[in-house]
């Protein structure tokens, strides 16, 4: 709750201060509902005209035993009046439903920050689930917060006391006291959740009474406590007008790429294997029959992505989704897809590696991967969205390319981007580009491996047409009869064309543009989900007077033509990556400009805070 | 799999199947014959020649969609199952064939061997078991027999092999059979009988691989004795082989076993029921030296077809949904700014 | 798997194969039962601690070597058999057991489990079969039944699924049993039974998930039902069940049938017979909805075991050859410079 | 023949001519036995005391119809009396057997160079097969070369007309008369052949006369042929003095294997697929298991290299060898083997790609492959070596690695490598590196990711030792407990230490050496196979006056330290592969150096003369 311009006034009882910007944490066990009390306060943040970011962090486990810190799953809000970049680098407010929580979120909660905490939760077992030796709540360790102590679990029970349920059903409805109460603090309409309530639990009335009562419950609480002194309100962002829905990256994936598939006239086919953080767009994807779209759950990646490649073969856009160890069983098939010119949308959604590594948390190591990841010269087209949103930019952009070019193209999405959520605007599908794909029909002057001359793409050609009966096949091939070749001069042609194509793509691709200076100290090039993180830094850096400014990829290969230039115009590059730096690597090969790494790898992405200390840093005396 | 269409063109000939691509497997290879028997039947298939796509993995016989004038996708080693589900699941109306070899199938390949099978898609398998890695030159395969000498395994090998057919039981498959390259007829009929199922149809083809593993099959084979060695199989009709026709199968509690029928009345005979699992998995298991290798259709029963259940899917689907893009995009909470 | 050894050390208590990790299961899963119940097993084989190796895929199920005190290798989904392969030929004296679920096991992992059975190396496998992706958080899998509704299947699965007995036959497997997690006694005595057999062992543990597939086998754990549903095998024992010992099965040609003992003679019925692969088809194929459940050791028979044959070669080998590496280094056409 | 230091001598009844250095090929039909003649007279060439170099060339196909292009077989031989670095650019002695294997063939042969057919196999059929409209023999278009026609055939068949043969039989026995007329025209012992014969038919005494004859009727023809008036005599080399034999590159990697492992202490694990061209790899293996080797042909790759590892974790030395698709079959499991930090070595013999490519041809393109084939932040080690011989050093050297830093290390070996051969000195047992692998087994303070100092390498704890049971797993791992961590700052420890430890090995790697002068106008930066020719280039060019010097790398990772300094010392740095510029691509980016890419890639390798021209063209005027 820093840098409130603020200003008392009183609504009701209680009055209210105004605010920027705040940062909440909700944090609890996994059985707590933490997610759900998150996501319906980003709805009602949204809905109040805020600019949100939000970041959800699961437990590894699926029900880690409760009280435990390996069962503590959070999820945190950036609700603000100006425009929001990130969720937040640290909370200002904390919700912590037992000690567990409490133990795992502190160090990050800013130094005087509020901590609303249950009371009853903090019990003797689960002090000691947590490895608390004595009660932080009375202990005096939690001096430097401002403790807000609540007897959720009590007052829950106690509002729900007549109504026929479980102890177990009772303390179920404890996250919607503590939405009451949060939603009460910052003096939110409450209707919108009450509505909500109702939807959910249409199905079952009972529970349907009880969670409004304790969403209630938690309202007046705020208004009566003597804890509470006062309200905060963050007023509405100034944001671009249109209709807007709150959105993952994952659900803006799924969209893209029926949306793009829709423009193009095709059938969607999905081929995929469960992986986190990826199997949520199998489940989206698999609601979506009515829209041409198949999925089909494979025996593994091999067969998603092999599966995926036959129904390109046949005239569909096949789709591979995947995540961390996927990557690799997909990477002979993507071999296949190159050499065979088919068009193949991959969209990895990277997690902790390396092996199984860190599955729920976020990482974005597999840039070097995707692009060499084969043996042979086996070039495709990577792209990388920014943020939640963009995920469905870049899927219809991949689409696009795939069909245009003949190609497989990555999509490097990740854990960050994949759960994370953003305000969309909702597009109109008529404005989204024009992509026909166009099948090749007519079998005079018909050869496989004739190329367009503006794209090198060569035809599609599907089963069932009659006259262009051909074979394809992984073995290097003739130039145009596709005939197998075992020829010297054949197979470097080959090679050097298929790079070429690829190479060609950056004719699609828009010329870099930088966000800040044309010319300055530093120039900060990042890639996938740091760019909040980094245009966040950098405005902060520009608003200290540093010459720095912000260039974000979102094509990897090629890149932009003209990207050297922009670059040799700053005195310094740095790249921050969630890796151990793998675009600086390609920058500094491609361009041997002297690109400086910012590496973390700590499966949670970069706080704006970091990368501003490393630009000064780097920077040092050069003010 | 069943005539997904039938062709109003003028009827197509074997040599509207030969493709224009010298064909390059040894001189007396078994593939050689069991292509021209396949380029026999398709034109009596009444499927338009369009709709074909043959679909392999790699190997010796995964050269063969090269040689047939239709689609084809020559893919990766083990990986035509998969490669041709995503062919069927887009597009129903094609005939796909599946061409693979004893390693491809059943070495790398098994597992999407197995799983095509349990899910029953409308496809064609043949399996050309020669019992050897050709394509590599002679190393010993999942359905070489214990002991061999090969390159690869020069003190014999010591892997227990697979039973194709049995594996393909076992993996649920809804039709069996089992030919020979070298007889034209009985390979022309199974490989009919294949298309005609509709589901996945799992054909064995012994092959003779003359360079690396001669003979394999001579005493299915060879004249004199092949007649004592194969148990051509009619559904209906009891179990007897041999020159004379003089021997037979009969139960022996839940065991098999030969009879003379001399001393044995016909009427204890088993008699040859492709709808009977544990039947199958009988006659997917005989085999020498103590019983003869059964030949012709082993088991075909009926079972939903994978891409039939998704078509039904989607219809439910389109039936329930107008699948308008605007609300996709727009469902769910939304709001309005400005 | 036989046992590999015999300790003079103290005896071991099921405490000693207690890691010192904290159980990470949902509380209620059915995993802890089954590792109860191992934990308790593991002592009484006569095998010393430290020649356990527990290797697993990931899974749910594969979690379980983290938390038995002995070596262990969590790998990679579904490659636990070729992992533990490379152990058990490199190190024919330790005790290889494999710990895989549904998904890790039938699904990606189904080419090296048909693999590792065909070949017979000396290991125990347990395959935890909740008929459902737990760790991925309720996804179908291979032996889910058909119609399933989960998260990738909204309007239920097409796929027929494995019967894994069935496959693990198919797959020429010489030791199959079946068991479940609550029936401690009996699992038990399923996991002695898999350890005392050289060669493969293969057992499905029938396991409750309840946080993604509840349930599941209530009508084989539910007290009131339950023994209308399991078929209790024991060799040389006629097949009989029922919460009266009512009911039996018997052959009506090639067919199983469920019959009243009331109106059948007790000699017709099918008396299990643990060595007849014919029987052992029959009985990994029965199931719900017209015949209960066979729980038991379906099968076991006696076949050469692949790291016995290797030690044999190796042997031989050393027999032959002095293995001088000077020698070697050395061999075939040299010739002397200055 | 060229650059001969002719001086006509007699022996025997014809003249004999002295040269430098002969390149000959033998080609034929597959069926035709050339790989047998041409190491037939490859032996004979270093019996007679000269350096050589050779490449064999096999069809794709195991048997493509006899006399078409598909089957043509070849054997090239450098032999020489200075030091041999390749096997020659072009042939200057081509025999071939049929049209075929001359229309194949004809174009690599020098302009003036002599050409041996054999005259019977020039009939119709045989003509149309390859493709002749007219025969060239007689149509005057082979008038730029020293045609020698000879009755090969025919001749054969009268030296054998009293045996009791079929045709076929005698007709198989041609390679042995051609064999016994170069041994006549390049003045070779006779003995050790007709010896060869001997042992090779010791089991068919019909068909070892029937060679014998065959031979002595070639050799003799040679001697009373009008058609050749002298003979070439090419004295022996000035070699280093040893015991030698001919290996290929494949054998070599098999022997060095072995013989790391027996001077290790360990048992060898090899868990492999077949695929060309590694399975030779297998072949021989299988063959020592006395030598404490065990082979598993595994059901696919991934499987293979699983065996592996499960042998590394059981306390063998796991290995797995593969080509092409292979390598990306096996990417996952090397991602364990990363995290779980044990010894484990990959031999990629690379072919032709992308997908299957060009199974039988040669090429460097898995370079990055294998580097960065991975998803997550997966580093290993990658050696190279340079030639058939040097396999047995570099293969000697990934185990040492292995085991000494608990890595897996990767041998970059090709289908030029692994098929080439060279003579190579055997060495002595104890002259090989001493590296006993040990076995941690007191349980005292023991934890399974303790570390070694020096090396970072934990310790190697082996299933049967009492009291260090342990579980390792894909799963981050706390440092140094192994238990599941999905902390951050643990993470990132672990992620930078295995980084780190790679970066370590370079402790163990030698400083750059350059072949030349120290400083110049260029550098010519190579890797495996194209030793050979980048170094005769090297030569060439200092003899004509430039200042170029030449580096060749056998660590690709780490790279040796130093290496950047040295690099710089040199106007231009060129790097030849035989890849789309893969090499070239680290070089840039990790030393900003304008290293210039000159790539290559038709299935086959550099010419000694493309890299003189290149270099010429890069230094223009420089001169
Ligand atoms: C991933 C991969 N691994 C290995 C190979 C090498 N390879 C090609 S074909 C083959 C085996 C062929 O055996 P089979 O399927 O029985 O076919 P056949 O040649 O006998 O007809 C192998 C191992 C490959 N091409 N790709
Ligand atoms: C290569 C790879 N693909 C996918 C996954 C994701 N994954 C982990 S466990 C699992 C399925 C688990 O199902 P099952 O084997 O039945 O085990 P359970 O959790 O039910 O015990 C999947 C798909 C993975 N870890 N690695
Ligand atoms: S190697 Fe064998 S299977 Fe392959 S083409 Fe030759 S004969 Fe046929
Ligand atoms: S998800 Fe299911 S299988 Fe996994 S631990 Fe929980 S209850 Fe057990
Ligand atoms: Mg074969
Ligand atoms: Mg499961």
């Amino acid at each position: 709750m820093s840098e409130g311009s603020s200003g008392a006034t009183s609504i009701g009882a209680k009055p209210v201060e105004t605010l920027d910007a705040v940062v909440i944490r909700f944090a609890g066990d996994s059985g707590d509902g933490m997610q759900l009390t998150g996501s319906e306060f980003t709805l009602s943040s949204v809905i109040a005209g805020n600019d949100i970011g939000t970041l959800p962090d699961f437990p590894a486990e699926i029900r880690a035993p409760t009280g435990t810190l390996a069962g503590v799953s959070g999820y945190q809000l950036n609700f603000s009046s100006r425009e929001v970049l990130t969720p937040g680098d640290a909370p200002e407010v904390l919700v912590a439903m037992n000690p567990a929580a409490l133990k795992a979120n502190l160090e990050d909660l800013v130094t005087g920050g509020a901590l609303i905490v249950d009371i009853e939760a903090f019990n003797e077992q689960n002090l000691k689930k947590a490895g608390y030796p004595a009660n932080p709540l009375t202990d005096g360790s939690l001096s430097g917060y401002r403790l807000l102590p609540v007897d959720i679990s009590r007052l829950t029970t106690l509002a729900l006391a007549d109504l026929d349920l479980s102890n177990k059903q009772v303390l179920r409805c404890k996250n919607f006291f503590t939405l009451g109460l949060v939603c009460w603090l910052f003096d939110r309409p409450v209707d919108p959740v009450l509505r909500h309530i109702d939807e959910r639990f249409a199905k079952n009335l009972r529970l349907q009474d009880a969670n409004r009562r304790a969403f209630n419950a938690g309202h007046a609480f705020g208004e009566t406590s003597e804890l509470f002194h006062q309200r905060y309100r963050v007023p509405p962002a100034a944001i671009a007008p249109g209709t807007y829905r709150n959105i993952t990256g994952n659900s803006a994936l799924c969209l893209g790429l029926v949306a793009a598939t829709r423009r193009a006239g095709l059938k969607l086919f999905l081929g995929s294997y469960p992986i986190t953080p990826a199997s949520d767009i199998l489940h989206e994807l698999a609601g979506l029959k009515a829209f041409d779209v198949v999925t089909f759950q494979a025996e593994d990646e091999i067969a998603g992505i092999g599966a995926a490649l036959g129904a390109s073969f046949a005239g569909a856009l096949g789709v591979s989704t995947t995540s961390g160890p996927g990557i690799d069983l997909k990477s002979e098939t993507i071999g296949l897809a190159v050499k065979t010119e088919l068009p193949l949308v991959i969209c990895d959604i990277q997690r902790g590696g390396p092996s199984t590594g860190l599955p729920t948390k976020t990482e974005q190591s597999d840039l070097l991967a995707v692009l060499y990841g084969r043996h042979g010269e086996a070039p495709v087209v990577v792209l990388a969205p920014s943020s939640p949103a963009d995920c469905f930019d870049m899927a219809v952009e991949a689409v696009r390319l795939a069909i245009k070019y003949m190609t497989p193209v990555f999509l490097l999405s990740d854990g960050y981007l994949a759960n994370g959520s953003e305000p969309w605007r909702i597009p109109v599908p008529q404005d989204l580009p024009d992509m026909p794909a166009r099948f090749r029909v007519d079998p005079e002057g018909f050869f496989p491996y004739l190329r367009d001359p503006q794209t090198l793409a060569r035809p599609w050609a599907i089963p069932g047409t009659p006259g262009l009966e051909h074979r394809l096949g992984g073995i290097e091939s003739e130039q145009p009869t596709g005939n197998i070749s075992y020829a010297p001069l054949n197979h470097e042609q080959m090679v050097r064309t298929r790079a070429r194509k690829i190479a060609l793509v950056a004719q699609d691709v828009p010329a870099p543009v930088v966000h800040g200076p044309e010319r300055g100290e530093c120039l900060i090039v990042g890639w996938g989900s740091t760019f909040g993180a980094i245009r966040a830094a950098t405005e902060a850096l520009s608003a200290r007077g540093r010459r720095v400014a912000h260039l974000h990829l979102r094509h990897l290969n090629p890149l932009p033509t003209g990207l050297g230039d922009v670059l040799r115009r700053y005195e310094r590059v740095l790249v921050p990556e969630m890796n151990m730096g793998q675009l600086v690597k390609l920058l500094r090969a491609e361009f041997l400009v002297d690109a400086v790494a910012y590496t973390k790898i700590q499966g949670r992405p970069f706080k704006v805070s970091e990368i501003e200390a490393r630009v000064e840093t780097l920077l040092g005396g050069n003010r | 799999m069943a005539t997904v269409e039938t062709s109003a063109a003028p009827r197509l000939t074997r040599r509207d199947f030969e493709s224009d691509q010298e064909v390059r497997w040894c001189p007396g290879c078994g593939d050689y014959a069991i292509l021209a028997q396949v380029q026999r039947v398709l034109p009596d298939l009444g499927v338009p020649r369009e709709k074909f796509v043959f679909v392999s993995g790699i190997g010796c016989s995964s050269r063969f969609p090269y040689y047939v004038d239709t689609y084809g996708f020559h893919t990766l080693h083990g990986r035509a199952p998969a490669i041709a589900s995503g062919i069927k699941l887009t597009r129903p109306d094609l005939s796909v064939w599946i061409v693979t070899g004893d390693g491809d199938a059943l070495s790398i390949g098994g597992n999407h061997l197995i799983h095509i099978l349990r899910r029953n898609l409308d496809v064609n398998i043949l399996l050309f078991n020669n019992q050897i890695y050709g394509l590599t030159k002679g190393q010993y395969s999942p359905t070489s027999e214990p002991g061999k000498v090969t390159k690869s395994t020069p003190d014999g090998s010591i892997d227990n092999p697979f039973k194709p057919l049995v594996l393909a039981l076992g993996a649920e498959a809804t039709f069996l059979a089992r030919t020979i390259d070298v007889e034209a007829r009985h390979l022309q009929d199974v490989v009919r009988r294949a298309h005609a199922h509709h589901g996945a149809s799992f054909v064995e083809v012994l092959q003779n691989c003359n360079i690396f593993n001669d003979g394999a099959f001579d005493s299915l084979t060879d004249r004199e004795i092949k007649a004592d060695n194969q148990l051509i199989l009619e559904a209906g009709q009891p179990m007897i082989f041999g020159r004379e026709r003089s021997k037979g199968i009969r139960m022996n509690g839940m065991r098999p076993e030969v009879v003379n029928l001399e001393g044995a009345p016909a009427a204890e005979l088993l008699v040859h029921d492709p709808s009977n699992p544990v039947l199958a998995y009988l006659l997917a298991q005989m085999g020498p030296p103590n019983f003869p290798t059964p030949l012709g259709v082993l088991f075909e029963v009926t079972r939903p077809v994978y891409e039939d259940g998704l078509a039904r899917q989607v219809s439910a689907a389109q039936a329930r949904s107008d699948a308008d893009l605007a609300a996709l995009l727009g469902a769910g909470e939304s709001w309005t700014v400005g």
